[in-house]
């Protein structure tokens, strides 16, 4: 079961205020799907200018990075450059 | 009321343009006569990016008319080059890494030239001072400096 | 812009009567590194620009009665390479030689920073503490004027419709005297003065201060002579207490306002500042150290 | 040597040694840039081209209620007139989220007015006539009727119970429950680790300050400029200049109405972006104006407008509070950031949360951001956006703390610099950095130990930023004579092309000066992510070495053809097949293979399309000494020393650029730069006589020291650099001027009526 952690806002909008989750998934967008049932409307909001950090890299445009049981996934604010 | 016919010297060769009174030599040196090398940063003279000699003065090419270029000898970024031979200060320019994006450089390099002709042996301080009125916003000045001072000793053969 | 017309007078009579005949709807070009930013701004809308650049008078410099006379349209650059004025005015070329870049230097002209009026123009209060004053030409025939009653207030002179400066005079030096001009910008070069300060004595044999003009930018709404700062100078050795009297009084004359450059505050208190820095360097320039 | 399997294994790379990377070549482009010939974005002229000018609000904040343009139209020499109606409308929901979270619905408002202006210089409509100055003209002929609204200026005034409200359709995101009512504050953003209540309870010592900055620009020199073209059938050219010609593509066609393929755009050089031109302004204004005078238009900005009307960085405030045991160790970190987004949501206050505290091992951190509306022009990237703001309240209250607990600010920074594994502050653990090693660098610099006078100080503070990889494409075609090109889609700001050819060569084995790098238009290279986030080097470089082994492979190919022989004989050395069996067959040059290229297949060459991965974060450490008049509060700075974490530099004299452009942005910031506005929300240093940028005379050198920790993401090892060099200097200039006069500064910027306002205890 992975490690999921959501970011503060998101997690008190949707899972009263609990971040951290344990989810089985293959890929971020399983792990997505996964939560959508938890909690519904959740994936929306997890697209709308998040990045997502699976075991320390971080992919502005998540989709379909692996997933591994023992892995830790964040959600946090898309980074922009200057 | 009709334009202004201007007959000029640019870089050694005669040139001629029509220009209304209120035209800036920068816009006629640009839009008249293509001669894009001198930039347009502010139009109100604190860039220097437009850097060029009026009778042997450096001055900002925003902050004088056109008409007053009638008669004038002028030298621009265009004229520093001699055929494919690169100016002492273009060289160093590149091999100090004096730029970065490139847009003040022909204004520093005019206004370097025209330092060390008034003064070959310049200290830091005097080049920092003379070079005051051009902007640069990506390298620092640093490397430009540098690139000026290295430039002098070249010619000063030193 | 309406179509705007250009003339090159190379006489003092032929630029008297463009100026004329243009009923108030003209500028005078010199250096014009004020003129074009309000030309491009559309601060001004001129009929008539005339060049005087073309007027021998204007562009000379020579001596008379000991002094100098500069043309109006002499750029800073080329009174910066007078070593005679600067040996003997060093504080009115410093004015002009802080004007801007080198590249507004190879322009600007004291005719042109006078008369646009700016309060914090540099090279007035070195001026007005040198007791400089101006030949003037019109279409009445000309005049003479202190420079400090030139400007009367932001951008306003109390020169007549027609009227333009021809020259300066500088007056002679008197034995044992100096002049220093000092400024406070934010940077190091490119900036108007938010507080400028200009000051002329002079010594007798003993060092007692006989003669004192002190003269400040940008604290009023135009460059001020303060009578009282000279007269706490006059007859002492322009030592540190008579500078904190004068520092005092130039305080008092400061009439600032606050704006994107400084406050009302600031320029007040380092005005005084300026003022006892710029008569220290004048002192030692008087007692030739 | 570039060979397949090098791509994305972790290499170490100490004792390798490079045969191009690393040397100070001359860049490809300098030659034009030192002779005036190369061409920015007001360079280009195109046959039958007009001009066009903007009218822009006077107002900070109104209604629009009509716009008569019937005598600018009847004006001889005007051809067209459009206003924010001649625009398609946009769901206020359509948000893009490709490399940065894009409101089309805000972009399109910002580009030009419909209903309300938001701040001073909002474009309200625009014109293109024949000359310049008959667009001038006509300009001042459009009249605009506003009803002119109370302006909200800065963040207290927006976030007071009564302020004017800017936005209907606004409610603050990230507060739970949702508010109904609409409001200023756009959305408060949160970061915990830890628990910072039981890290503050279990400190010793506890330090805490508030401090502020103000609105500053990139200042890039060059005014963005544009000229578009666009025929009967739609289709449409673009010359600009920009920090990425797919983002004005997208952005431009969006906004218009437009099919992506109908628009294609032609990247002109770029004079300076720092950010600032990673979005769009005049492109779709221009492109609506070309269609409807069915002209040419070209289109340049005024510096006044520049500074007006395009973004600038957000001013804000930055309380941050430190909890630390009596030996130095931190154990509770908090931060709380205010910054003005200007007219529409953005401001980057949520990376300003991520980066204050990131270079330090804090277990227990709580960072909460507040984006704020106010009536100032949208805020645009500037530079590592969000961080310096960040880094200058958490370095200077680290420099209190150092105080407090006596001891050396550089030692407690060493005490809790974060390393490998150490958890960041927004939750990630770091992976192999150099931040310790930019600390040691600075402790044995000279400048740390030398001599101060009188008035004098000295400042140290360290920044961090992420760096980003993204999608770039890269193609690699070898000529008939054996030279090379390598395209790709990334317009060169600070020498990128000369790092693009090192890396080629490095990779094809051949001299750089036959490689000719250069930055494609739309429709030659697949899409490529904008200049920015210090990508470049890192994932466009990463692009191009996986192309250029691309092309390798192909070369290896024809040989195997050539010597008729089976491709696994062949490995590629020092610019040469060399057959690994037989010693009959002669090693083949690439020029030798490359002129064989027809009967061996056809033209040879190398691409690669990649979203690249593995960005690894940048650290810096600034040190600088400055003398303070205490009797007018003018600053000198005396030295400057600029250290940072590089991985691999590819190309040294622009990494070394790097640092001392954005040591000299970051003092610019500190010392005098500020955005002064009058009551009525008007700008009133709209030029760079009172918008203050250093100049040449008010600088000493900036000395730089690069360390090289490499990054185990890139086959070479390279880290992006371009952005951590504006992170410490806020803080570093801000604690050597607090050391210089003895008492705390803490409200950039420090220019002269400010500091003497501070030193005279008002």
């Amino acid at each position: 079961m992975a490690k999921v952690v959501l970011p503060l806002e998101v997690a008190r909008a949707f899972a009263d205020g609990e971040t951290d989750h344990a989810v089985e998934a293959r890929d971020v967008r399983a792990l997505v799907r996964a939560l959508e049932e938890r909690f519904p409307g959740i994936a929306e909001r997890l697209s709308r200018g998040t990045a997502v950090a699976v075991d320390g890299e971080i992919y502005q445009d998540w989709f379909l990075e692996e997933v591994r049981p023992d892995s830790e996934v964040r959600f946090l604010p898309a980074i922009e450059g200057g | 009321m009709a334009k202004h016919h201007v007959t000029t010297t640019i870089n050694g060769d005669p040139a001629e343009f029509l220009c209304e009174t209120q035209q800036t030599l920068l816009d006629c040196l640009r839009d008249e006569l293509g001669l894009t090398g001198s930039k347009e940063g502010c139009a109100s003279g604190d860039c220097g990016a437009c850097s060029v000699m009026l009778d042997g003065r450096l001055v900002c090419a925003c902050l004088v008319l056109g008409v007053e270029a009638e008669g004038a000898t002028i030298e621009t970024i265009e004229g520093v080059a001699q055929g494919d031979e690169l100016h002492p200060l273009q060289k160093h320019f590149l091999e100090d890494a004096a730029l970065q994006c490139g847009v003040c450089t022909p204004g520093f390099i005019v206004a370097a030239k025209a330092l060390l002709e008034h003064n070959p042996d310049p200290t830091e301080t005097e080049a920092r001072y003379w070079l005051a009125g051009n902007l640069c916003r990506c390298t620092g000045y640093d490397k430009i400096i540098k690139a000026v001072m290295n430039a002098a000793a070249e010619m000063r053969g030193a | 812009m309406s179509e705007i017309q250009f003339a090159t007078p190379q006489t003092v009579k032929e630029a008297v009567k463009c100026l004329a005949g243009a009923k108030g709807k003209a500028r005078v070009l010199a250096g014009g590194t004020d003129l074009l930013v309000q030309l491009r701004a559309g601060f001004v809308r001129p009929g008539l620009i005339v060049d005087i650049k073309h007027i021998p008078e204007l562009r000379k410099v020579k001596r008379e009665d000991g002094g100098f006379r500069i043309g109006a349209a002499v750029s800073g650059a080329e009174l910066g390479a007078n070593a005679a004025v600067k040996k003997a005015w060093p504080g009115v070329v410093e004015g002009l030689e802080l004007i801007g870049s080198t590249q507004i230097q190879g322009r600007a002209s004291l005719g042109g920073n006078l008369c646009n009026g700016s309060p914090a123009a540099d090279s007035v209060p070195a001026l007005i503490a040198a007791a400089a004053t101006c030949h003037i030409a019109g279409p009445k025939g000309t005049r003479e004027a202190k420079v400090e009653d030139i400007v009367s207030g932001p951008g306003k002179t109390t020169l007549k419709p027609g009227e333009f400066v021809v020259s300066f005079f500088l007056p002679k030096r008197p034995k044992r005297s100096g002049d220093a001009y000092l400024r406070l910008i934010p940077r190091t070069e490119m900036d108007i003065a938010v507080v400028g300060a200009g000051v002329s004595l002079a010594l007798d044999s003993k060092g007692v201060c006989t003669e004192a003009r002190v003269a400040l930018g940008a604290v009023a709404p135009k460059a001020v002579l303060v009578k009282a700062a000279g007269k706490a100078l006059v007859g002492t050795k322009v030592d540190d207490a008579a500078l904190e009297a004068m520092a005092a009084a130039c305080r008092d004359a400061c009439k600032p306002i606050d704006d994107k450059r400084g406050t009302v505050a600031y320029r007040t208190k380092v005005a005084g500042v300026l003022a006892q820095r710029a008569a220290r360097i004048a002192l030692a320039r008087a007692t030739g150290e | 040597m570039g060979n397949e399997e090098d791509i994305g294994k972790i290499i170490d790379y100490s004792g390798r040694e490079f045969q191009y990377i690393g040397k100070r070549t001359i860049r490809p482009d300098g030659v034009d840039k030192v002779t005036g010939r190369a061409n920015f974005g007001a360079d280009f002229t195109v046959n039958g081209m007009i001009h066009g000018r903007v009218v822009r609000s006077p107002h900070a904040h109104a209604k629009i209620k009509k716009i008569n343009v019937d005598k600018a139209l009847k004006l001889d020499g005007v051809k067209a007139v459009i206003t924010g109606k001649d625009f398609p409308e946009i769901d206020i929901n359509d948000k893009a989220v490709g490399e940065v979270v894009v409101s089309y619905y805000d972009m399109a408002h910002n580009i030009i007015a419909r209903d309300k202006v938001y701040y001073d210089g909002h474009a309200v409509a625009a014109v293109a006539a024949t000359t310049p100055d008959i667009a001038e003209k006509a300009a001042k002929l459009i009249e605009v009727e506003y009803d002119v609204l109370k302006p909200v200026m800065t963040a207290a005034q927006a976030m007071k119970k009564n302020a004017p409200v800017l936005h209907k359709h606004i409610h603050t995101a990230g507060v739970e429950p949702a508010p109904e009512k609409p409001s200023n504050v756009a959305s408060r953003t949160e970061f915990k680790l830890g628990d910072p209540a039981a890290g503050f309870a279990d400190a010793d010592v506890i330090v805490e300050r508030e401090f502020s900055t103000q609105t500053v620009h990139q200042g890039y020199i060059e005014p963005h400029a544009c000229c578009a073209s666009i025929s009967a059938d739609g289709n449409t050219n673009i010359w600009c200049s920009s920090q990425g010609q797919f983002m004005v593509r997208a952005y431009t066609a969006k906004i218009c109405g437009m099919e992506t393929s109908k628009v294609k755009v032609i990247p002109a050089e770029i004079g300076g972006g720092f950010g600032g031109k990673t979005v769009v302004y005049l492109e779709p204004l221009a492109v609506m104006l070309a269609k409807k005078a069915g002209r040419p238009v070209k289109m340049v900005m005024t510096r006044d407008e520049v500074l007006r009307a395009t973004g600038p960085t957000s001013g804000g405030t930055a309380r941050a509070r430190i909890g630390a045991k009596k030996d130095g160790t931190i154990v509770a970190g908090e931060l709380e950031l205010v910054y003005e987004a200007g007219a529409y949501p953005g401001s980057p206050v949520a990376l300003g949360c991520m980066t204050g505290f990131a270079p330090y091992d804090i277990k227990n951190v709580s960072c909460v951001g507040w984006d704020v509306l106010v009536n100032r022009p949208k805020a645009a990237a500037y530079r590592a956006p969000g961080a310096p703001v960040a880094a200058f309240g958490v370095e200077c209250t680290l420099d209190v703390l150092a105080e407090e607990l006596g001891m050396c600010p550089l030692e407690l920074r060493m005490k809790n610099a974060a390393v490998e594994g150490t958890q960041a502050p927004y939750g990630v653990k770091f992976n192999r950095i150099g931040y310790k090693e930019t600390l040691e660098a600075a402790k044995a610099h000279p400048h740390w130990s030398a001599p101060l006078g009188p008035n004098q100080g000295r400042g140290i503070a360290s920044g961090f930023w992420f760096n980003i990889g993204g999608t770039s494409s890269a193609e690699v075609m070898v000529n008939e004579d054996g030279t090379v090109i390598v395209a790709t889609g990334n317009p060169d700001i600070g020498g990128s092309r000369a790092s693009m050819a090192l890396m080629a060569a490095e990779v094809l084995g051949i001299d750089v000066a036959r490689i000719k790098p250069l930055v494609a238009d739309t429709e030659s290279v697949p899409f490529s992510m904008l200049t920015g986030g210090s990508r470049v080097t890192f994932a466009t470089g990463k692009a191009v070495i996986e192309a250029a082994q691309d092309a390798v492979n192909d070369l290896k190919r024809r040989a195997a053809k050539i010597w008729d022989v089976d491709v696994d004989q062949v490995e590629w050395e020092n610019g040469q097949a060399v057959c690994i069996e037989s010693t009959q067959h002669k090693p083949l040059s690439i020029a030798a293979i490359a002129a064989k290229a027809d009967k061996t297949g056809g033209a040879i060459s190398g691409r690669a399309n990649i979203n690249a991965t593995g960005a690894g974060p940048g650290f810096g450490t600034h040190i600088c000494d400055v003398e303070v008049d205490p009797e007018t509060g003018y600053v000198t700075v005396l030295r400057y020393t600029a250290i940072q974490d590089v991985g691999k530099a590819i190309h040294p004299s622009y990494v070394e650029g790097q640092l001392q452009g954005g040591a000299v942005q970051g003092i610019g910031w500190a010392l005098n730069e500020e955005y002064v506005y009058s009551e009525d929300g008007r700008l009133l240093n709209t030029g760079f006589l009172d918008y203050r940028m250093p100049v040449a005379s008010d600088l000493p050198m900036i000395d730089t020291v690069v360390v090289e920790v490499p990054n185990p993401g890139h086959p070479y090892g390279v880290r992006g650099v371009g952005e951590t060099p504006i992170v410490p200097p806020l803080a570093a200039v801000a604690n050597a001027v607090s050391h210089a006069i003895g008492k705390r500064v803490t409200d950039l910027p420090l220019s002269p009526p400010r500091l003497l306002a501070v030193i005279d205890g008002k």
